[in-house]
C-alpha cells in the first residue's frame, strides 16, 4: 500500500465515528494494543520531549525503507504516534519526503498536531521526515 | 447557604457564559489564570478611547486625566493590601517581574559571595530561577525549605537554616500545585528574630486571602494583576520603604531619574525609581477596577464562599476511587492535583477538554514538586469564586467518564 | 493630494472625535504614545471574552487558541520587521524593557572590566541609563557619540571611538526630541567593519519608517507597541540568533526553563529563554492586531503622507517669527521641538493645552540633548498619519495666540 | 486682613473673567509684575524642584509672622505662586496651619494645584505648611 492508500484507509475507519468518545475510545484502545517498545531503545536519543508526554521514535533502515517504532508515556499520544508510524513504516525516503500526514486532518485530530501542542507529535512528524532526508542522503553516497 | 449569590456573579464574566465544544466552558484553571468581570474588560476600553496618554510630566488634559488614574490606581492597591506608604506599590509587569526585581535589587546591594538566600521546595520556578541567578552571579547559596509528604514545610528546618549569612526569604503565600497556605505569618516571625527579611510570592495568595502588609510584617509581596481577575501585563511588588529606598534601581529608563548626565544619574524617588519606561499605566487601571469589584462584593464573602466550595470539591473528590491527590496539609486552598490510577495527566486533561473543562496539567513550573513525589505532572482543578458546586459534580461525573475510557 | 485618506481614517480612532475643553482634540503628543485604531480596542475586549487563558503548556481548548493567537502574533511581528527566525521576536513589556534585556544579558556576557559601550548624546535615558548601570556594575566604560547644533552625529568621531574594547554600540533610530533620523545603516555599516554588534533603538523608528532588520543587519532593535498604535505593556526586542543563543536569560520564572531542580537549572530555548513569567499575551495580539492594520493602509502610503505632512508643519512652523528650533538634520522626523523666543515650555504648553491641543513640554527624557543645547526644555509636536493640514494651520494660529497672551 | 478675606477677595477678582483667556492673561501679567526674587535667594535651598517648571519659596519670620518671596521660571506658575504668597503673607504660623487654599478651587484653577501635576506649586504649598509649623516650634521654644 502507498502512503496515500494506508491514509485513505485510515479515514475511512475513523469515519464509522459517529463522537468524540468512539474516536478516543479507539485511540485508547490503540494505544493500549501497541506494543511497548523495548527499554533499551527508550533512551535519551530516541525522546523527543513534549512538555506534557513524551514520545520515543527509534528507525531502522533496510533494503532502502525505513521501518519506526514508536512509544509514549501517554495514551492518546501513543495511539497518535502510532497512526503516524502506520502510514509511513516501510517506505522508501522519497515516498516519505513527498508525503504529509494529510489524515490527521481529515480524521478531524489536526489539533494535536499543532504547533502550539506540546504533546511532541509535531516534532515527531519532522524527526520521520528528518530520518528519511538523511537516509536518502546515505544511501545517495 | 452560599454567602454570596453566585449565579448572579457570574454573569459578570463574559468568557463564563460560552460554550467550548458541547456545552457552558467549565473553567478549573483560575490558579494558570482568572476571568474578567465586564468591568475591567470595559475600563480598559474606555481608557484607551477616552483618555489614552503617556503619564507623568504631561503637560495636556489627558496626560494628566491618566496620571490622575494611575496614581489612583496606586492608592488602591496601597489600600487593598494596606501598605503603610503609597510609594512602597511598585507597579511591575507580573509577579515573576517583582521577584526577579528584587532578586537582582536586593541582591546587588545585599547579597555578596558566600551570603545565603532561602527558599522552599515547593516555590514556583518564578520564586526559584531568579534567586538561582542571583547567587550564580554572585557566587552565593541557594537554601531550600523541605517539605513533608502533605506538602507542609518544616519550620523548624528553617530555622535551623537560617545562619548569620542569610541575607532573604521568600517564599509563596500559597503553593500552586499543592495548594498548601503556607504559616507565612510564623516563617516571618522566625526569620526576623534573626533579621532576615522575607519576600512573600503572592500569585496565589492575594486572591483567596485578606492580606495586611503591615499586620504581616513581610517585607516585599508580588502578585500578578491576571491572576486577580485583572489584566495581562500588570503586576505589583509591595516593598518596605526602608528597603526600597536603599535597593539600586533594577532597570534604567525614563521616569525613573532624577537628573541625567553622561557624568552623573540621580535617580528619582520612590516609587518611580523602580518603575523605568512607560509603564503599562492602562493595566494599571484594569488591576485597581478588579480590585475595587472585588471588594465591592466583600473578599470576606468571597473567602467564605472558596471555602465552602472547596470542602465540597474535596469530599466529593476523595470519594471517587483510585484517585490519588498531591499536597493535603489542612491548612489548603481550593487547589486539587491529582492522577487518577495509571492515567497519564495529558490523557486525562485532554478527555477533560472534550467535556468542556478546562484544568490544568504537568508540572504547573514546580518540578522540584513533581521530583519530591516522582511524578511527571499532575492534573490540577483550581476553584475561583465564580465556580458553583454544579461543576464540581460535572467534573466528578466526568473523572468517571474518563476512568471508563480508560479502563 | 495626500496618498491616504486621512479624514476616512479618524474614524478608525476614537479618541481623535473627543473634545477636551471647546474642540475636538488637536493630539500632537504621538512621540509619548499614539491612539489606537478600534480594531486594536476591539481585538483586546474580544480575546478577554472569549479566549482569555494562559498560554503554553494548556491542554484545554482556550489555552490552545490562546497560544496560537500569541504564536501568531509573533510571527506578524516577524514579518513586519522582516526577521529571518521567528525566534528572533522577543516580547517585553517596552522598548525600555528590550534594551535593559540587551544591557543585562548581552553586558553580562560580553561586557567586562574595561571594556566599552558606545551610545550617542542624543538618546533616549532609556538608551543611556541600562549601559550606565551596565558599565558602573562591570567597570567598564561609557562613550558618546557627539553630535552637532544641526543634531546630526559625527560619523567620524564614531569611528574614532569604536576601540578594541568596544563591545557594543547603541542608538536611536530617529530622535525623540529633535527627530533626527539617524543614518543607522552607516552606524552598522561602521560598526560591523570593527566587528562590534549595534542595537537600535526603535521607539521612535518602527511607526515611521520601513524596517528590515536583515537588510540593516542590525544585531538588536527594539520597540514599543504603544507608540505604534498598539496597546501599553507589550514591546519586542529583535535579536539576531546567534547573540541570542549565547546570551545568558535576564528574567527567571516560569516558562523560560526546561528543566528545573535545585542542583541545575536548564533554560528553554529562543524565544522562550527570555519570556520569563506570565507574558501579556492578550498585549501581544492587541500589537499584532496594529501592526496589520498598518499593514492594510499600506506602510509606504503612510510614510509618503507622514513626509508631506512634515514639510507642511515644517514651512508653516518656521514662518512664525521668533521660534528657534532643536534639531534641523535635512533627515528628520515629523517631530518639531521648538521654544517660543522667552516664553517658558511649560507656559506654552499649558496655553496649547487650554486650546485643546496636545504637545509635550520638557526635557522629553533626553537631559543630555537639553544640556547641549543650554535650555531646560522644549515644546514638542510629533506627528502622526492621522494628523492633519487643517491642525497645523490651527497649531500655527494658536501659537501666534500663545504670543500674544505673553506679549 | 485674615487669610479668609484675602481668599474671598481673590475669588472676587476672578470672578470678573468670563473666558480662559481673560483669566491666565492676568495670571501672565501678575507673572510678570511680580519683581524677580534676587539671584542670591535662588539658591538650592530654596528651589522647589517641579519636573516643569522650578519655584524658588523664601520666608522670612518677624514679629511672629511669616513673608514669603516666591519666584517661578514659568510666567504662569510665578502667577500662582504669587497668590498663594499674598493669600499668606504676614500670618501667623497658627492661622497658615488652620486655613486651606480652597480659593485655588473656587477661581477653578485647581488642576494646577494636583498632585499629578508637575509644576512644583503643590509641594510650595506644602511647603509653606512646613515652615509655618517649624517657626511654630521654634517660637514656642
Ligand atoms: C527614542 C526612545 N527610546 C526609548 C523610549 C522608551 O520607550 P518606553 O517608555 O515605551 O519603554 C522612548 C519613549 O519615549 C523613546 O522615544
Ligand atoms: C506561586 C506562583 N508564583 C509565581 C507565579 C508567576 O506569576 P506570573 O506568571 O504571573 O509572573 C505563579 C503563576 O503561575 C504562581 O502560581
Amino acid at each position: 500500500m502507498t502512503i496515500d492508500e494506508t491514509q485513505n484507509q485510515l479515514v475511512e475507519e475513523f469515519s464509522i465515528f459517529t463522537d468524540w468518545t468512539d474516536k478516543y475510545g479507539y485511540l485508547i484502545d490503540l494505544g493500549k494494543e501497541v506494543p511497548e517498545m523495548e527499554m533499551k531503545f527508550k533512551n535519551k536519543q530516541n525522546l523527543i520531549s513534549g512538555c506534557q508526554s513524551q514520545v520515543w521514535l527509534y528507525t531502522e533502515f533496510k533494503d532502502g525503507r525505513i521501518y519506526f517504532h514508536t512509544d509514549s508515556d501517554a495514551i492518546l499520544t501513543k495511539g497518535l504516534a502510532w497512526l503516524l508510524v502506520k502510514v509511513y513504516n516501510g517506505h522508501t525516503p522519497d515516498e516519505i519526503l513527498e508525503t504529509e500526514p494529510w489524515f490527521i486532518e481529515k480524521i478531524d485530530l489536526a489539533q494535536h498536531l499543532s504547533p502550539t501542542r506540546s504533546n511532541g507529535l509535531l516534532a515527531m512528524v519532522k524527526k520521520i521526515k528528518i530520518y528519511a532526508m538523511a537516509y536518502k542522503a546515505k544511501s545517495s553516497t | 447557604m452560599p454567602s454570596i449569590d453566585v449565579q448572579q456573579l457570574r454573569l459578570d464574566f463574559p468568557l463564563l457564559q460560552r460554550k467550548t465544544y458541547n456545552r457552558q466552558i467549565v473553567y478549573f484553571d483560575n490558579a494558570a489564570t482568572t476571568q474578567k468581570p465586564s468591568k475591567v474588560i470595559d475600563i480598559t476600553s474606555e481608557y484607551y478611547q477616552k483618555y489614552n496618554s503617556n503619564i507623568h510630566r504631561g503637560v495636556h488634559y489627558l496626560s494628566e486625566k491618566m496620571t490622575e488614574a494611575y496614581e489612583n490606581a496606586r492608592s488602591t492597591v496601597q489600600k487593598f493590601i494596606n501598605a503603610q506608604h503609597i510609594h512602597e506599590v511598585i507597579f511591575t509587569s507580573g509577579t515573576t517581574d517583582s521577584i526577579n526585581l528584587v532578586a537582582f535589587s536586593f541582591g546587588e546591594k545585599f547579597v555578596h559571595e558566600g551570603d545565603e538566600v532561602i527558599v522552599s521546595h515547593m516555590e514556583h520556578h518564578s520564586n526559584i530561577v531568579p534567586w538561582q541567578m542571583l547567587c550564580e552571579r554572585k557566587k552565593a547559596v541557594l537554601k531550600v525549605i523541605p517539605m513533608n509528604p502533605a506538602g507542609v514545610l518544616d519550620l523548624d528546618a528553617l530555622e535551623s537554616l537560617i545562619s548569620p549569612k542569610t541575607k532573604i526569604v521568600s517564599v509563596a503565600h500559597i503553593s500552586n500545585s499543592l495548594g498548601t497556605i503556607n504559616p507565612i505569618d510564623k516563617i516571618i516571625a522566625i526569620a526576623h528574630k534573626h533579621n532576615v527579611p522575607v519576600m512573600i510570592d503572592g500569585a496565589q495568595g492575594i486572591q483567596h486571602s485578606i492580606v495586611d502588609v503591615q499586620k504581616l510584617d513581610c517585607d516585599f509581596y508580588a502578585f500578578s494583576g491576571h491572576k486577580i481577575y485583572g489584566p495581562t501585563g500588570i503586576g505589583v511588588l509591595y516593598g518596605k520603604e526602608k528597603w526600597l529606598n536603599e535597593m539600586p534601581p533594577y532597570r534604567g529608563g525614563g521616569d525613573m531619574i532624577k537628573n541625567v548626565s553622561f557624568e552623573k544619574t540621580v535617580y528619582a524617588d520612590l516609587p518611580f525609581k523602580f518603575e523605568a519606561g512607560t509603564t503599562n499605566f492602562i493595566g494599571a487601571i484594569g488591576l485597581s477596577t478588579a480590585l475595587k469589584y472585588l471588594n465591592q462584593i466583600g473578599m470576606d464573602k468571597i473567602i467564605a464562599y472558596e471555602e465552602e466550595l472547596k470542602l465540597y470539591a474535596h469530599r466529593k473528590l476523595i470519594a471517587i476511587p483510585n484517585l490519588t491527590f498531591y499536597g493535603s496539609s489542612d491548612k489548603k486552598a481550593g487547589i486539587f492535583s491529582f492522577l487518577i490510577n495509571k492515567i497519564h495527566h495529558f490523557d486525562t486533561g485532554l478527555m477533560l477538554d472534550k467535556m468542556d473543562i478546562a484544568v490544568r496539567t504537568g508540572t504547573h513550573c514546580t518540578e522540584p514538586v513533581m521530583s519530591f513525589f516522582g511524578i511527571q505532572g499532575t492534573v490540577r482543578v483550581s476553584l475561583s469564586f465564580y465556580n458553583t458546586e454544579d461543576e464540581i459534580d460535572y467534573l466528578v461525573e466526568s473523572i468517571n467518564k474518563v476512568k471508563q475510557l480508560f479502563k
